[in-house]
């Protein structure tokens, strides 16, 4: 039970941090709040007990992710200040809410008939995750499950993994390697008429 | 004791976040921001003795060390504007042996 | 026996003084002074609660990332803390001071 | 104030901790939380931390660059390597069965590999990543 | 050579042909020489293909099948060999032709003229020979699109635009009910071959074989039945030859030669009069003949005069199809070949006397027949052998779609065809007439006699001299038409 | 010497981390610590700074003081942040000398400031440091130098 | 009321979804897209991991005692989906780092008004 | 080898793509890819001809049992499209030299073909795969690296486009999560076979509804399904040539490739017959084929113009599979080739245009068609068989297509179908009008024939549009084949 109320309290903040961070135009404190967003869903995970997501999540989102986006910052502030303002919008997106209201209620439906949060005997939890509870060990020696489940059974799937990692550096190297260019690429403007 | 401590973080946490929400200014949303960072490190740390598992502690200190990163990282862009110019000799303090 | 019961006062009050700061930013009246608040939480709460933690710990493993976490605290909080208040009085920000 | 003195001291005592907390971590993923990932984000975290504090310079000159690219090419080898000798011994891909004198052993040979593999990888696109963007913008 | 060898060689030969001209752009002499070398051994080749089928020989050829039922294949019968027999004569006379006209005007692009000219050629032959409606489908887009850059050959706007009514027209017709009526052909019965008596009998239900027949008449827009005819006046932008050719012979005769195929060969003339498929759709060919006809007579352009003609004439055509009967469809068939040969005298005429005088509009012509005897006198001939009078062939196919009109007793179409007679002869004949009888235009002294080059002259000389033989030896087409309506 | 004390320290911190004392993990042990102690070397951080062997002795001593007044602060502003009337805060931003001789020890200084509750080192420069105190009594007490002659006392004195 | 505090998890969960989804679609500043699009993620990982808990359960690390364990499964998935999270971000990082660079600005509708191609 | 042949189609590129990152400069990575590419053909071909002489290949990946670990399962549908990304990636990349040489900053040139491997990587992953979970790691592979080449092209707007891709893909690939997650809900299980046996049971879940939904929606964002293709266009436009060549005839393929397996294998048919899955396909279909028909007629550069081109062909690949019956998914998966020779033979030969003028402008063409004969000569036939002409694959396609709507009687899509045949013979006449019928634009440049390296693939694919035009063993005996696996319901 306490579990469930110090996941209820955590999920406000979240709910909450989203929030602000949505309503917020200074990047600044955006991408920090964004930080704190990385680290409260970080201990979210931990009272879920998913330590190994907790600990993924506690240095990739509040860590790394939340270092490059101060790193992009940097390169993106405007020149004048207010640095690192976003600027005023235009107009009001009915159609994102659109759009976002029809999701919502899609995932609420969906939801609607899913097992309840916790339950022992949903589907999910008797089917193969069973089967990995109860042969991790003895087929692999460790104890950890997810790590058996992550290198082992689906090490397939970390191998993609590894890849998608591999693949983003590949990426950042194409865009953003090396010294920057001299002379800006290119801009053909009269293309611009072309989406007319 | 450790239900009644953690509970308490929790409601620190909340201020915090609170103050981080209402500002009025940047520097109060940071500075909260780190404050409740800070909550969340001691948070985790309990539920490790709550649950009987201090390998969560790991976890706890993967927290501090990245929340110290992040203000390292948060100060740079703040004093330097950016990431690649060195402060050694152009702050206030010169960097140098105690003599 | 003992140190269960001093290390329950430690978390406790610790769990407490982090309330307290907590208030603290909630009652002062601007950035500045709301830093001295935030100092509470990151300086002896934080100190409080995990040296009851550590006590629970005893010598162990567990103790000793306790402190390793202890020392990331306390090198980053006031780090942090002085950090934002150059970067807020460099950006201009005024703090309200007492006219007496 | 700069904190940089202050910075420097305590990172130049912290750095060392943490990438034998990380390689902790990469070593320890059997037992507990962590593993490959984790560990190689956590080495990268240090070495960023250095290059916050040292400058961005002297960060890039630990690893140079093309041993990082080497590096984050060498893990995905090596973890599709373990596969591929898995294939070699007579086995399906990434069967690490066949690899040990028994089943246990294989698997826990192979998962050490593997996330070995992953953790060099990691480190290594993380760390092209950061210098990636903390170093442009230098002309 | 065997029957299949001949004919792959007639299909074959005018590409080979093509990549010839191509080749020897260099030089426009040789070029020419290839284009007259290869439509001579086209029309010795369909001449011999022609007498071997008359004695009996005949086969088929099945090159590839992509989908079950849908077959790229070849067949000789009756009315694909009526065809080619007329196409390849005449591509022989209009090259000819063709090379006085475009030295004689000093036009551009001629190596691009001639190749497309070959693969023309060669698609109409495709046309006329293939087994099924899929390979006649792709020999008929194949048709349109590498005429094409014949009748936008000036180059000029109007060239251009008349070039995208052509296209528009005739690939949008053919692909979206053309194809569509393969296609339900298709699923209906699984094939598509072209057989004696149809493969449609017993699979559609009458009530709705109508609009199947709809399908067909209106996709296939080279019959040029109102209202999809407008590609025909637009397509006059192209030079002369092209008109000539194309536009009296290949393409609009591919048109109505295709619905001619389909009405026996894929509903069954049995079929189609037991049910009356085309009741109601016989009209829209009747119309078209008397409405292009009254068009006709309002235009001072030649060219544009002839051409609205030419779609009145190819209704004759569709009517005789949709007609069905015996005498009818023979009439058809003979038309194909009679109106080719007269209205071909008639467009090389109005070339010559662009070439030799520049004169498009019928109001300039006024005492010219004086220094074009030649042109004019063919002009003649071209006229009464449309408009249907003894002793021109002309008369024949006319004689037989009339029969067609008393024999399904439509007595109101033998109407039509007497009121369309009547036309021709008041939009038609006033043209010699004026130029032979009528004072010059102020201004204009017609003193000498100046024609336009030789070549011209020979082939319009070729025609109109056909168009007399036809009266008197219409055999070889009389037997063809009728071998393909005996088939059934 | 310094080398063989730092690895002698991973080794230690290594131990007190894993807790495993298999030979395989013995063995990756080493070599972490090796691979460490490689890395380390390259960083050049391993001199005195970092591991200040020289001053060793008298960081305890100066951090038990300031530990002290970390308790004293805390203390105050507590009572100030729960006092019940409108918060009994007069802030201040005060200007205070320098008076440290190197740089270590203004940085040392300007920390602890920072570290006590009640007071904020806003900036430091060559000869003054910027302090935003919560109220008076802490700014005239802070002005006093007792801290800045504490540092030099415990950390800096030979 | 069982059914509301069982599914009270999900809710929030897809509460932040929303907030994330909103951020990434309506038209802003491309750095706060991003952020936006990280939150939709992570709100993601949430739902996985809500599906893995079990009441009572400890975390799937085998331990002598401990009869019930979290589903490991989902958490395979979702440190997959952390891992891609990142790899996508920094790309879109870089190409607003980019983008930055050859259109001066990083706010959507002003990139719209130079070439209409965002 | 046996088996292992399914395995290393994917193990293969994914080795060589780390490896060729760290080669030296010069032509050492071309290479390597190169030869990559054409043991990936090799195969794919013979993994293919495998699955017709002896059924399903299923491979264990770690020795580990399905649904326990992650499985392999290759029948004739994945074999055929894993076939089609394999030969497109062994032409594209003997035409990439030159042309990447040309667009690509030459230190970057490793790191390009690396990520090219990688895009491959992901493609054929997603083909092999019997693992729903696995199809999204390796649809980010292939996504990720797709962004980072997309980003390459030599205009500013190429990093807009690649970030507006970036951000639906993303969106998409996080839909797909959602719906993978709901399913797992309910049936405990990410084999897709396995979770292909449990689902009949929990259909009338609503979560299992919503699931479907979801990996609907973010496929179709993949996929560029009409009104989600907004990224297309832009993205096809502003990338290097080479990469438009290779995602225009790949990516969206895979895509389709997933939602078949989706709709049609871990779905009973039923359902997806029973919900209005296939009729939304058929909406969104004809809209597509229309909407994006007329955007190709009023485009002013070729590249876009043949994008949204595509938009209509994925338009018509969507109304294959709406019709939900046996000759509708052999029209789809024939297409589904068909499609990938056209446009993969139009857009090499505007590279090679492209690669002589350097632009790609309507305006800037004129008459470059007699300069360029043989350049000109593909593009007629790609131009051709995109209008579906018989004789050319495209009408192979185009005629199941209508078969399958005939067979339901379905005369609104039968129109749409021909109108939008009628619309590219608009959008492939302006594009030859210009090439040939324009005068040339004096710029005092004198433009020859493209370079034999980029010919040869060219008209390797323009030859193979009117090969499979007229031989179809392959294309329709194996869509058959494969069609029937999937097993459509309708008659
Ligand atoms: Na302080
Ligand atoms: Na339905």
């Amino acid at each position: 039970m306490f579990d469930v109320v110090v996941d209820i309290v955590l999920l406000t903040f979240l709910a909450t941090t989203s929030v602000a961070i949505m309503r917020m135009t200074n990047l600044f404190a955006i991408v920090m709040l964004f930080g704190i967003f990385s680290l409260l869903s970080a201990g979210l995970f931990v009272v879920m007990d998913a330590p190994d997501v907790a600990f993924t999540e506690a240095a990739v989102g509040a860590g790394i992710s939340t270092v490059l986006m101060l790193t992009t910052l940097a390169l993106v502030k405007r020149s004048k200040a207010p640095y690192y303002d976003e600027a005023p919008k235009i107009h009001t997106a009915w159609l994102p809410l659109i759009v976002v209201i029809v999701t919502g209620s899609a995932l609420i439906y969906g939801t609607w008939d899913i097992p309840n949060f916790g339950s022992a005997d949903a589907p999910s939890q008797t089917h193969v995750a069973r089967f990995y509870l109860e042969n991790s060990l003895p087929d692999t020696g460790v104890p950890n499950t997810v790590t058996a489940v992550l290198a082992s059974y689906r090490g397939f799937d970390t191998l993609g993994e590894v890849t998608v990692i591999f693949t983003a550096a590949v990426a950042v190297m194409l865009l953003i390697g090396g010294k920057r260019p001299k002379s800006a690429p290119k801009t053909e403007d009269e293309e611009a008429q072309d989406e007319a | 004791m450790y239900i009644a401590a953690s509970l308490a973080i929790l409601v620190t946490m909340g201020l915090a976040l609170a103050r981080a929400l209402s500002g009025p200014t940047t520097y109060d949303r940071i500075a909260a921001v780190n404050m409740h960072g800070t909550k969340t490190v001691l948070l985790i740390a309990v539920f490790a003795f709550l649950s009987g598992r201090t390998d969560v502690l790991d976890i706890a200190l993967v927290y501090a060390l990245i929340n110290f990163i992040g203000v390292v990282a948060a100060l740079k862009l703040v004093e330097h504007g950016n990431f690649h110019t060195s402060d050694n000799y152009d702050g206030d303090v010169k960097e140098g042996e105690p003599k | 026996m003992i140190i269960d019961i001093l290390s329950s006062i430690l978390l406790l009050v610790g769990a407490a003084l982090g309330i307290v700061g907590g208030i603290g930013i909630h009652r002062f009246p601007d950035f500045y002074t709301r830093l001295h608040a935030i100092g509470i939480t990151d300086t002896l709460s934080a100190l409080m609660i995990l040296l009851g933690l550590a006590l629970q710990a005893g010598w162990s493993i567990a103790a000793f990332k306790l402190a390793m976490i202890f020392v990331f605290l306390f090198f980053t909080s006031p780090t942090a803390s002085h950090a934002l208040a150059y970067a807020a009085q460099h950006s201009g920000l005024k703090p309200k001071l007492d006219q007496k | 104030m700069k904190p940089n003195l202050i910075l420097h001291v305590i990172a130049k005592f912290l750095i060392p901790l943490i990438i034998l907390f990380a390689l902790y971590v990469q070593f320890h993923g059997d037992f507990g939380p962590g593993g490959g990932f984790q560990a190689g984000v956590i080495f990268s975290a240090a070495i960023i931390l250095y290059s916050l504090v040292f400058g961005l310079e002297s960060g890039e000159k630990i690893i140079p660059h093309h041993w990082l690219r080497i590096l984050a090419s060498l893990g995905v080898v090596i973890y599709a390597g373990v596969g591929i000798e898995s294939l070699f011994l007579g086995g399906n891909y990434l069967d690490y069965t066949i690899l040990g004198s028994n089943q246990i052993a294989g698997q826990h040979l192979g998962i050490l590999l593997v996330e070995l593999g992953v953790g060099i990888t990691v480190a290594a696109a993380m760390l092209i990543l950061f210098f990636a963007f903390a170093g442009r913008g230098r002309e | 050579m065997s029957a299949e060898t001949l004919l792959l060689t007639i299909l074959l030969l005018p590409l080979a042909g093509a990549a010839g001209i191509i080749i020897t752009r260099r030089n426009p002499d040789v070029r020419e020489g290839v284009t007259l070398l290869c439509s001579a051994m086209i029309a010795v080749l369909v001449v011999i293909l022609a007498n071997r089928f008359m004695d009996g020989e005949t086969f088929a050829l099945t090159l590839t099948e992509p989908v079950p039922g849908i077959a790229i294949g070849f067949k000789i019968e009756a009315l694909g060999m009526l065809f080619a027999l007329i196409a390849g004569i005449l591509w022989l006379v209009t090259s000819i032709y063709a090379i006085g006209y475009m030295r004689g005007h000093n036009e551009q692009n001629q190596t691009r003229f001639f190749a497309a000219f070959a693969v023309s050629i060669a698609a109409t032959m495709g046309i006329a020979f293939s087994a099924n409606l899929f390979t006649l489908f792709l020999f008929y887009e194949l048709l349109t699109l590498s005429t094409y850059p014949l009748v936008t050959h000036a180059g000029t706007p109007e060239a251009k635009q008349g070039g995208r009514v052509y296209l528009g027209i005739l690939l949008g017709t053919s692909i979206a009910l053309f194809l569509l009526g393969i296609l339900v052909t298709w699923s209906l019965t699984g094939r598509v071959d072209f057989e004696a008596g149809g493969i449609l009998s017993g699979h559609i239900d009458p009530a709705w074989a109508g609009l199947l027949y709809a399908l067909f008449l209106f996709g296939i827009g080279k019959a040029a039945v109102m209202p999809f005819h407008r590609w025909l006046p637009a397509a006059m932008v192209a030079p002369t030859p092209v008109s000539a050719l194309l536009h009296a012979v290949a393409v609009v005769k591919a048109g109505v030669f295709t619905i001619l195929k389909v009405t026996i060969y894929i509903f069954g003339s049995d079929f189609i009069l037991s049910n009356d498929v085309t009741g109601g759709l016989i009209w829209m060919a009747a119309a078209t003949i008397l409405l292009a006809s009254m068009v006709a007579m309002t235009k001072d352009n030649l060219k544009a005069r002839l051409a609205y003609s030419t779609v009145s004439q190819l209704s004759y055509i569709v009517l005789g199809a949709m007609l069905a009967s015996k005498a009818g469809l023979i009439g058809a068939s003979m038309h194909i070949a009679m109106h080719a040969f007269a209205k071909i005298t008639l467009f090389f005429a109005a070339g010559a006397i662009f070439v030799a005088w520049h004169k498009k509009k019928v109001s300039e012509l006024n005492g010219l027949g004086r220094a074009m005897p030649v042109t004019f006198t063919a002009f003649f001939i071209g006229t009464l052998s449309i408009i249907g009078l003894p002793p021109f062939g002309g008369m024949w196919s006319k004689w037989y779609l009339a029969l067609g009109a008393v024999e399904t007793t439509q007595l109101l179409l033998l109407a039509v065809l007497m009121i369309s007679s009547l036309l021709n002869i008041i939009y038609l004949l006033p043209i010699p007439i004026r130029a032979f009888f009528s004072k010059p235009e102020s201004g204009e002294h017609y003193t000498e006699i100046r024609e336009a080059p030789k070549s011209i002259l020979l082939a319009m000389i070729i025609t109109s001299t056909a168009c007399i033989v036809l009266f008197f030896y219409p055999d070889p087409f009389y037997r063809l038409a009728s071998l393909a309506v005996g088939g059934y | 010497m310094r080398y063989i004390s730092f690895v002698l320290l991973l080794v230690l911190f290594w131990i007190a981390l894993s807790g495993h004392f298999e030979p395989l993990l013995l063995a990756l042990g080493a070599v972490s610590v090796l691979l460490t102690a490689f890395l380390s070397h390259r960083m050049n951080i391993i001199d005195h700074e970092s591991y200040p062997l020289h001053l060793s002795l008298k960081f305890p001593i100066y951090y038990s003081y300031l530990f002290g007044e970390i308790i004293k602060a805390n203390i105050d502003v507590i009572k100030r942040i729960l006092s019940w009337e409108k918060t009994p805060i007069s802030p201040q931003m005060i200007e205070i000398p320098r008076s440290q001789l190197t740089d270590l020890g203004a940085v040392i200084y300007a920390n602890s400031i920072t570290l006590t509750p009640g007071t904020v080192t806003i900036k430091l420069s060559e000869d003054s440091l910027t302090v935003h105190a919560l109220s008076k009594e802490v700014a005239d007490d802070l002005a006093t130098g007792t801290m800045s002659k504490e540092i030099t006392k415990r950390v800096f004195k030979e | 009321m069982e059914f509301i505090i069982g599914h009270y998890n999900y809710w929030v969960v897809i509460f932040l979804m929303m907030v994330g989804l909103y951020t990434v679609i309506s038209r802003g500043n491309l750095v706060k897209k991003i952020i936006g699009l990280n939150i939709f993620q992570v709100s993601v990982f949430f739902l996985y991991i809500s599906m893995g808990t079990v009441e009572g359960g400890a975390a799937p690390i085998i331990a002598e005692g401990v009869k019930v364990y979290s589903n490991p499964l989902p958490h395979v998935l979702i440190l997959t989906a952390i891992v891609v999270g990142v790899a996508t971000t920094a790309l879109a990082l870089a190409l607003v780092v980019r983008i930055k660079e050859t259109y001066g600005t990083i706010e959507e509708d002003e990139i719209h008004n130079l070439d209409h191609s965002l | 080898m046996g088996n292992h042949i399914s395995l290393l189609l994917v193990i293969v590129p994914l080795i060589a793509a780390p490896l060729v990152a760290v080669l030296p400069r010069g032509r050492l990575p071309w290479a390597t890819s190169f030869v990559v590419s054409i043991v990936c053909a090799v195969f794919a071909g013979m993994q293919l001809w495998s699955v017709l002489q002896g059924g399903v290949i299923s491979y264990e990946l770690g020795g580990w049992a399905p649904p326990w670990g992650i499985e392999y399962r290759i029948d004739a549908v994945n074999a055929f499209v894993a076939l089609i990304v394999a030969v497109i990636a062994a032409l594209t990349l003997p035409y990439a030299l030159l042309s990447v040489e040309q667009e690509i900053p030459e230190e970057k040139i490793p790191t390009f073909y690396s990520a090219l491997l990688l895009c491959l990587t992901g493609l054929l992953g997603i083909t092999q795969t019997g693992d729903i979970f696995n199809v999204f790691v390796f649809l980010e592979i292939s996504s990720l690296s797709s962004y980072a080449l997309i980003s390459l092209g030599r205009s500013r707007q190429a990093f807009t486009s690649s970030y507006q891709y970036l951000i639906m893909g993303t969106i998409g690939a996080t839909f797909y999560l959602i719906g993978v997650g709901l399913l797992y809900s309910q049936t405990g299980t990410l084999n897709m076979q396995d979770m292909a046996n449990i689902l009949p049971t929990v259909l009338h879940l609503n979560t299992v509804i919503t699931g479907f939904t979801f990996i609907m929606v973010g496929i179709a964002l993949k996929l560029a399904l009409f009104p989600l293709h907004l990224w297309l266009p832009n993205a096809y436009t502003y990338a290097p040539t080479v990469v438009t060549v290779f995602l225009a005839a790949t990516a969206t393929k895979v895509a389709v490739y997933v939602m078949l397996r989706i709709l049609f294998t871990i779905f009973p048919q039923t359902f997806t017959i029973a919900t209005p899955a296939d009729e939304l396909f058929i909406v969104a279909g004809m809209a597509g084929v229309i909407i994006a028909s007329v955007y190709a007629i009023y485009q002013k550069n070729i590249k876009r113009l043949l994008a949204y081109s595509s938009v209509a062909q994925i338009g018509y690949m969507a109304l294959g599979i709406g019709f939900a019956s046996t000759t509708g998914l052999m029209a789809a998966l024939i297409h589904l080739f068909n499609h990938a020779l056209m446009k993969g033979a139009l857009f090499m030969a505007i590279g090679a245009i492209i690669y002589r003028i350097d632009s790609c402008r309507l305006d800037q063409i004129h008459g470059l068609g007699r300069a360029m004969p043989w350049t000109f000569g593909a593009i007629i036939i790609g131009g051709l068989s995109l209008v579906g002409v018989p004789g050319t694959a495209g009408f192979i396609s185009k005629w199941y297509l209508v078969t399958a709507a005939l067979e339901q009687s379905a005369w609104i899509p039968v129109a749409v179908i021909l109108i939008g045949s009628l619309l590219a013979v608009v959008y492939v006449g302006k594009l030859i009008e210009a090439l040939y019928f324009k005068p040339v634009t004096d710029n005092g440049k004198v433009v020859t024939e493209a370079p034999l390296m980029l010919l040869v693939p060219t008209w390797g694919l323009a030859l193979a549009n009117l090969y499979f035009g007229l031989d179809t063993d392959l294309t329709v005996g194996v869509a058959e084949q494969a069609a029937a696996i999937l097993g459509g319901m309708k008659p």
